[in-house]
Formats: C-alpha cells, structure tokens, sequence
C-alpha cells in the first residue's frame, strides 16, 4: 500500500550487554523512548518491516562486500553474537521471501542490491527488535549499507537508496513500515570506545530532522572519520530513511552514554 | 594479503558454529587453514586480542572474539591499549587508535 | 589514462571442453577470430584488463548474490571447475588490488557494485583468458553482472554499469581494456542444451554492432527467456561493453555451434 | 527453502576442495550438514542427476557435480531428460525444459 512509518534508532552492543553501567536515569529515559517508539510502529500496523541496518561482519565480508543488500528468506535467526554477552535470548523472526522479491524487483530499477536469501541477525538488528517487537511477531526484512570497510558507499547513493525503497514500499499492496539503525558520532569497539562527539551528532540530527538533503549530504569520509570516527559512517542509514520519509523527523532521546558507546537516538520521521 | 586471511578466518569464528567449537578445542589446526604469517598467527592462537588490533583487525570482528574468549569488556578495551603500547601504532587497515594509551574513555 | 580496447566474446566450456566435437572448419575459424582479438588486446598495450563475466555459481550464491561486482585482489585462481573437464590448466593470474580499488571507488558514484578481495575464476572468465592471454600476463580485475538467479538487474542498468567503468577507466592514468563475455540465445547445462536460435542473435547482434542503445534495451526477460533461453540474460554483458565503448563493433565471428551450445560470437568496438 | 538447501549443497561442493574430498569419501556425510528432504538427500547422495534436475537445481550448479561425478557431457544431459520422463517436468526453480525428452538437441 505504502510506506506507514519511519523511524531511526541506536543499537550499540552495550546498550543491552552493559544496561546496568549506565546512570540509571539515562538507561530508563532510554528504554522509555524505545518503548515509544514500539507503540507507534505498532500502531502504524505493518504488514511488514524493513530495517536498514549497518552489520558488522555478520554476514558481508570482504569477500563479497554488496554496497546495498535485501533480505530475501522465510525467517530470519539471531543473534549472532553470544546471547549472553548481548543479553538478547536466540529467537526466530518471521520474513517473507515473496514479498521481498517484489520489493527488491522495484528496488533493482534504480539501486543495485545484492539480495539474500539467508542472513544471521547481529545487534545491529537486534538490539533494535529486542525493544521494538520483543515477541518476534512482526514480520522483518533486514536490509543493508555497508558502512563497514571502504570503498563506502557515497551519501547520495544512500539517498538513492532511501528513494528506491519508498517507491518498492508504495508499489506493494502491504503496509510497510522501515527502520533504521546506526550511530551517529562513535568509535566502537575500538579502545577510542565511549567517545562521542556530541556536537557533531546536534548538527547532524538538526539537518537530519529538518530532512535538509543537501546538509546531509554535505560530510566527507574523512571529516567523518577525523570528528566522529568509523561509527560515523552509519549515518548513511539515516540519511536512506530522511529519503524514504520525506517529513520532517522528530526527536523522542538523544544523549551522549559513554558506557554504551553511542550518542543514543530514538528519532521518528513523517511521511510526506 | 595477510590481514586479510586474518580477518577472514576471525569473520569465520565468529559466525561458524563448527569453527567456534574447533577454535575452543584446537585453535591452531583451526588457523592452518587460512594463510598467516607467524606473528598473525601465533597472535590468534594465544588470544592476543592487543597484538591483533595493532595488526590491523577490525575490532567490530576483535569484538567477538574476545567476548568469545570469555575476555570482559573494559578489559577488552584495555588488552588493546596496552597493544598499542607494547607494539606501536595500529600498522595496517583502516582504524588509527584517536585517544592516548593511558586515557580510559569509558568502561574503565 | 583511458579505455583502450573493448572486446566481447563467448565463454562457454564447451568451447575448449569438448573443443574436437564442432565441425572443424567452424572450430577453427573460431579459434583463429579469438587469436585476432588476442593480438588486437595486446596491441592496445593495456595496463590490466576488466573481464565482465556472468559467472556460473563460483563466487555468488544466493545468500548474497549481487547485482554488479567488481574484484579487488593481487591475484586470481581458476579454473573453479575440474582443469581435465575445462581443458584449461590450473592458473594464477595477476591483479592489482590498488587499482581496482581507485576503479571502484569511482563506479560506486553512479553504480552500486560490491567489492571482491577474492575470487575464483570460473569458465566465464578462464575461456576467454585461454584464448586471449595463454601465458597469464596480463593484469586482471574480474567483474560479474548477476544474469543467473532472478531478480536480475534490469538492463538499463547494465548500461549504467558500463558508463561507470569507462568513466572510471578515465579517471585513472593506467591504461584499462574491457572484454565482456557471455553467450547470446543459448539454454546451456539443461536438457535443451544445444538450442541457438540464430535469427535472435542476429537480430540482437545488429543492434549491438549499431551500438543501438534503445534497441538493446528493447526485451524483456520474459521474451529472453521463452525466445532465447536462460543463456540469454547473459546479453547484458554485452550492453555493459556497448555502454563503455560508445562506438559501433566489428563483428570478427559468429555461428551457430550446437556442441559448444551456444552461438559463438568473437566482437570489438570502438571506443567513441 | 529446501532447494535452496540442495543448491548450497552442490555450489559449496563445487568450490570447496574440502568439501569435494568428503563428497567421494562420505557424501551422506556431507548432506548432513544441510536441511533437506529424504528425497533430496537420496537424490544428492546416489549422484541421482536427472532427479536433482527435476527437483528444480539450476544446470549450471548441476553440471560441475556431473563432472565430478565423472558423468560424460552427452550422457549429462541424458540424464536430465531421462529425469523428466521419469519423474515429470521439472517442479520448481527458474527453469523449464523447452524442448521434448526424446529430442536430442546437441552432443547425441
Ligand atoms: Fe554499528
Ligand atoms: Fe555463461
């Protein structure tokens, strides 16, 4: 039918595998915009979900690193990691293979994605269902953007890819609602972890929430890298989902958690 | 491309349930079937999480392992600190260390 | 510095695999057309030599199967299939990792290729190299278009990939030559091996040699399909190589070879 | 997604010379390691081509497995027509067999 919700969020490792070492006012007003978010995209009743993740060697490697990649099997397994270490239990989630067929027939008019039909879910996904359908009932077709290991993709191809989705989304009878998740300023998994430059993340998040496309645009690699490190070339995930909302977004969390390594972000966007 | 028979043979580790199980009973038949040299190689079998990120490891792929080897997280952190200060700066791949070896930035 | 040579031919095994069963005034006119391509290649004194293949299931499966790749290691092994089978020894072949990595770095602006730090040559790009490099000198970086496993990339954008790799052959001061390969109408490894249907290529023949751009993207996978078989997704290794060069061809072979189960074709074009 | 299965199976088998050493010496072995129905795994394990064929596994996966097999190019596609009269047309996958059974397009 269309496109019926969007939204972006953090899924850092920590902010499940170390809940606890976080200021506990930090860790609840967190949890309670997760919780948020979950009621709206319930409420947007989605047939069924895209999320735009950046993975990190979970199932790309440099063997055959796909700019762009759709999930394209029956049921998804997760997480990759140790569940204890994530604190996320294993679990199975619904996909649709059919459907992402014809959403990644649509897709393949503008944008080359590699599709899959297997992919292992790591907390680049997980972390985000574990708050958003903590009982595996939404049907999930995990998508992609390498954000891992240059060359990267540029930002106007992530653009394009946001683009390319909206319309696959409006060209299918089902609801469908996106989700995507990256950090914004961050160093993980690096001994630079737990340094965020909040700064930085305010002047992308307003550009980001008034769905300023050229202010987006508007960030080389290596600034990136130099002001906001490797974790900042996720951004390209929120810059695909400003494309496929067109809205103006709105904030629900934004603070800088050093324990979780991100500036955690709980943000929606409306579709226009 | 040494690194990246490193890296690949991590990446493996790390998704693998059969090599995750090999790697815990008998880590170097494990490694002898990716192409390393001695120092990647004796790195990975003894769990040298610091030594690995100063040969160029993502740490994104370091991560698991380390979580795998039962290794915690701020001591993860500073098992690669302490890399850099045993072995210098990160030699390879695309990852320079930002903060200084003696600066905890979280987890400490 | 530029492109320099463009070239299309075919690959399939049969070619050199069951090379003694074709009639022999047709196996050596073939055999003599791809001698002629192999002087005029290595007359252009290319500095490396982008193969576009449409690979058989050697490298991409189904669990991440893109739509455009490219390779980007210091050398290649083939053939994947059994040397004795193929015909074609067990080679090593040089590439240049810091090459290819400039080359797609610029291909990413416009085309969403993923990146290859290895790969295995199978008999769509070992067949070609027998003929046109049998003493492995040549500096090589693979590239595939996805023509095997649905949804394919629609063949506009096979020309998108094209004019990504001659404007980032432009961009690079080394010398860069393009060989496409891949059959016309063929049905090769099912029971219905062995079909041409001559009028087809022909047909699709001129329109490449006319570098028609809008006649080539005139089918639709579909009507490839009923009239000139699974083999002839393949056709968009050919538009790629049209797209690259921008001028008209010069057809040097083609006939109808039931046992080599395709119709064998041997081309260049200018660049324009 | 059990053809998916088979598919993997015989693609994993045509690039992996570890896998290609354990086909000859214990293929049931080997399919083990794959979630397929019985009749896949008979079909796989016995070198049952034409069946393989009309369970729907793509020739270009199938070939190579022919080749290893030892199974002649003419008597490959034999075999697949064979298939089809056997156990009827093909039954999933991309591709239908255009021409009859008893047509011998090439390679006769
Ligand atoms: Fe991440
Ligand atoms: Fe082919």
């Amino acid at each position: 039918m269309s496109l019926v919700f969007t939204g972006v969020c953090s899924h850092a490792p920590g902010i499940t595998g170390r809940e606890e070492r976080a200021p506990k006012d930090q860790r609840d007003a967190l949890y309670g915009a997760y919780a948020e978010m979950r009621d709206a995209l319930h409420a947007a009743r989605p047939d069924a979900v895209i999320i735009i993740a950046a993975e990190h060697f979970a199932n790309f490697f440099m063997n055959n690193m796909p700019a762009y990649a759709v999930g394209m099997a029956q049921s998804y397994q997760g997480p990759i990691e140790d569940p204890e270490w994530l604190r996320i239990p294993a679990r199975t989630q619904p996909g649709n293979a059919e459907l992402s067929k014809r959403l990644i027939a649509e897709m393949l008019q503008t944008v080359d994605v590699a599709y899959c039909e297997e992919w292992q879910f790591d907390h680049g996904i997980m972390v985000p269902l574990h708050f958003l359908d903590p009982e595996s009932k939404l049907t999930v077709i995990p998508a992609n953007i390498n954000c891992q290991g240059p060359p990267l993709t540029p930002l106007h191809r992530a653009w394009a890819f946001g683009e390319a989705i909206r319309r696959a989304a409006d060209s299918v009878p089902e609801r469908i609602a996106l989700v995507a998740t990256g950090g914004i300023s961050h160093w993980p998994a690096t001994p630079d972890s737990g340094r965020i430059n909040e700064e930085w993340d305010r002047t992308f998040l307003d550009k980001w929430l008034a769905n300023d496309r050229d202010g987006m645009m508007d960030y080389t690699d290596a600034d990136t890298y130099a002001e906001a490190g490797q974790g900042g070339f996720e951004i390209r995930t929120f810059i695909a989902a400003a494309a496929a909302a067109g809205g103006p977004g709105k904030l629900r969390f934004y603070a800088p958690i050093p324990i979780y390594a991100v500036g955690c972000t709980v943000a929606e966007m409306e579709i226009a | 491309m040494s690194l990246y028979s490193l890296s690949k043979l991590i990446y493996s580790l790390n998704r693998d349930p059969v090599a995750k199980a090999q790697f815990l009973s008998e880590p170097a038949k494990l490694a002898d079937n990716f192409d390393l040299t001695a120092e990647e190689r004796d790195a990975f079998v003894s769990h040298d999480v610091g030594k690995m990120y100063v040969l160029g490891v993502n740490g994104q792929i370091l991560m698991h392992m380390a979580a795998l080897c039962g290794i915690e997280w701020s001591d993860y952190l500073q098992r690669m600190r302490d890399g850099v200060k045993t072995h210098g700066p990160v030699r390879e791949g695309i990852y320079a260390m930002t903060t200084g070896t003696d600066e905890k930035v979280a987890g400490a």
